[in-house]
């Protein structure tokens, strides 16, 4: 085949290391006109790195597992509920979690970009930004779950979530059956992203 | 603008690298995306400019560079178009003249954290018009694809749907995009049927859609 | 499959390359043209398999090579897949293995030069199936699109149009391209109104398309 | 703009290079495979080169310009009359021509390859086969015909084909005003490729 036996000539080192020489000269331009603040840049990438992240959205998870009043205000009104756990900020604005059911799969995606919920969930992994995710979960979803390893029975309903708005979704698994009287904290190391985005179950 | 960036739907892109978990690979990735973030309170620009000078990248582009070398070229053409630097500084990387700070003040860390953790405000929630669709009603999305930056994928485009959820009026990515202000629109969770998406299937699609791209059909 | 090569009505691509008005910009473009011709003969294949070969190119290839590389890999792949050359063959340009050349003759000058005036006889008159439509019929174009080779543009699935002529029963593209033989099926040219496909204008546009493909709506 | 400040990084001379190399290569195997005759290369290029082009679809035309029933033939059943005066092969088996007149203009595109009518126009012109042309002639052929610099009125319908099958088409040309009395020969000469693909008025 064309594709395997010729090596794609643009994806090798060269252009990599173009890329990261052209972001570079773009930092040093825009410190240099004043426009950037290197202590701003640097604070943002550890903001990001430390504060955020999938263990926001597993202890949101493990909440709604562990207290029902708070699940129904979770599904209710996720934006005031995970508000309330302190996780807020830039894509975490308008929060709908759904939640997965004996009879509903949930998945998320973002075809046109990567919308992705940034305080509960971190930023995205390299896989969800990949164009093979974001062409074919909206057309065929059950066959990327299967290449996550998640094989769903016919009679469950996959429902594809499109985050081509300003809404940004979390899934909330099942909570796994074999967890009872466990510890929120217990609960949370259960919670995978993967689990929160809907290319795996928990 | 249906290019390359609107990609639902589309096949020929082989399996989904499950493995590529990382959320940066390199570090000039996390460089440019926080020069992004950063770069956006001088200029200004809004995540939906942003996302509209990415798709401007020609198609065989947008495919061959990195996410992150996206968002930090998107971000330093809207600087340029801004007429804050100079396609000539672009290129060489060099400062060739000064622009005025007062008017372009580059973002603190602490109000960048600050306001990266209180998130923006999109909804008007006094916006007067009132909603044209009501749960459960049949809707048609738009056929008409706008020249300019839009959020109603192509593979929607002449659907059927049914309204979800009526979320409320929200700033609009159309209008913003084209400096047209917020331009607030009520928005809606539609409901598709994978059947009448792909002509197969059982499951099912939500999509946000702004009233504008919708229509009784 | 709906890849890259079916491009009809994306956008993004900038304006079309009016002065670009040679056949062959370069000696080699004549060399790859030449040996997918010929190499047909051997493998053999026709146009639709190549089709399909081109159309198997990751998106970023598709894009980025030339279009009559894209034509000498296509048919490359086609031989490979035959079994008359190794990848490894393909990739070094050097022979490793001898082929069965009785099974798979190379096309003399004359014989080549003798079809390619002939052309090729792709319909059935005796085709027995009566056409499902008839002229001034509203159709709809199936909305399911096909994992394999298919003809049904993207931009015109689930778009009402009228029969326009009846063409006669050909070889369906779709079936020789998945190697299921000639599958004879009545093809149609359908006109579609510009507003039904992009939502305004009053131009129409035809499609030539195979029974398979429509529905009564 | 990130497309006009940063060169496009796989246009270049190494990327035609390396495919001119790879193609070479190529066609070596092939033939020391004895699966191709490096004569036969030859020959099918010095056929479409020599043999095919724009001026057979141009000596068409003119004929019917000059000659009412043969146009007629030509409308009806335009492989039959297109094959009367020799021009037959691959790529134009089935032909179908289509007049323009005071109230259409017919253009003609491939979007899913580039599909076109070998015997009487010859291999087609690059710009046929770019992603541009296939792309937009089907969306917004007004804005294309006018790269092209055709402006048509408003009144005037554009008929775009799709070639999506195993049909190819050729444009008729209005004739000139001005060409009363010309011969075949000098009616032919005024007729132009893009005059029958649609994307020039003759």
């Amino acid at each position: 085949m064309p594709h395997d036996t010729h090596d794609h000539d643009h994806d090798h080192d060269p252009l990599e290391q173009g890329a990261a020489l052209r972001v570079r000269a773009l930092e040093e331009l825009m410190v240099a006109k004043g426009l950037v603040d290197p202590a701003a840049m640097d604070a943002i990438v550890e903001y990001y790195e430390t504060e955020t992240g999938p263990r926001n959205g597993a202890a949101v998870v493990a909440r709604a597992w562990s207290d029902p009043d708070f699940k129904e205000w979770l599904l209710r009104d996720g934006s005031a509920a995970i508000a309330s756990m302190g996780f807020t900020g830039f894509q975490g604005e308008y929060m709908r979690v759904v939640e997965n059911t004996d009879t509903v799969h949930n998945i998320v995606v973002c075809t046109l970009c990567s919308c992705y919920p940034w305080p509960v969930l971190g930023l995205p992994p390299t896989w969800y930004k990949s164009p093979a995710y974001r062409a074919r979960t909206v057309r065929e979803p059950r066959v990327v779950l299967s290449e996550f390893g998640v094989e769903l029975p016919k009679e469950m309903r996959v429902q594809v979530w499109d985050s081509t708005a300003e809404i940004r979704y979390l899934v909330l698994p099942q909570r796994p059956s074999d967890t009872e009287g466990e510890t929120p904290e217990a609960l949370a190391a259960r919670v995978t992203r993967n689990g929160m985005i809907g290319t795996a179950r928990v | 603008m249906d290019s390359i960036h609107d990609m639902g739907g589309m096949q020929g892109f082989g399996p989904v690298p499950v493995d590529a978990e990382e959320v940066f690979a390199h570090d000039w990735q996390k460089r440019a995306f926080a020069l992004t973030e950063t770069l956006g309170w001088a200029v200004p620009y809004g995540s939906d400019e942003h996302r509209q000078e990415i798709e401007r990248l020609a198609p065989a582009e947008y495919l061959n560079r990195d996410y992150f070398e996206k968002w930090a070229l998107a971000a330093a053409a809207l600087a340029r178009g801004a007429g804050l630097v100079s396609a000539d500084e672009v290129v060489t990387g060099r400062k060739s003249f000064d622009v005025d700070l007062a008017a372009h003040p580059r973002v603190s860390a602490a109000d960048l954290l600050a306001a990266s953790r209180a998130g923006a405000e999109m909804t008007f929630p006094d916006h007067p018009a009132e909603p044209c669709f009501a749960m459960g009603d049949t809707v048609r999305v738009m056929v008409h694809g706008p020249d300019g930056h839009t959020r109603a994928p192509r593979y929607l485009r002449g659907r059927l749907g049914r309204i979800e959820r009526h979320l409320g009026a929200f700033q609009f990515a159309d209008a913003l995009a084209a400096g047209r202000g917020p331009d607030p629109q009520h928005c809606y969770t539609v409901i598709f049927d994978a059947a009448e998406l792909w002509g197969q299937g059982s499951d099912t699609l939500c999509a946000d859609l702004w009233e504008p791209y919708l229509e009784h059909p």
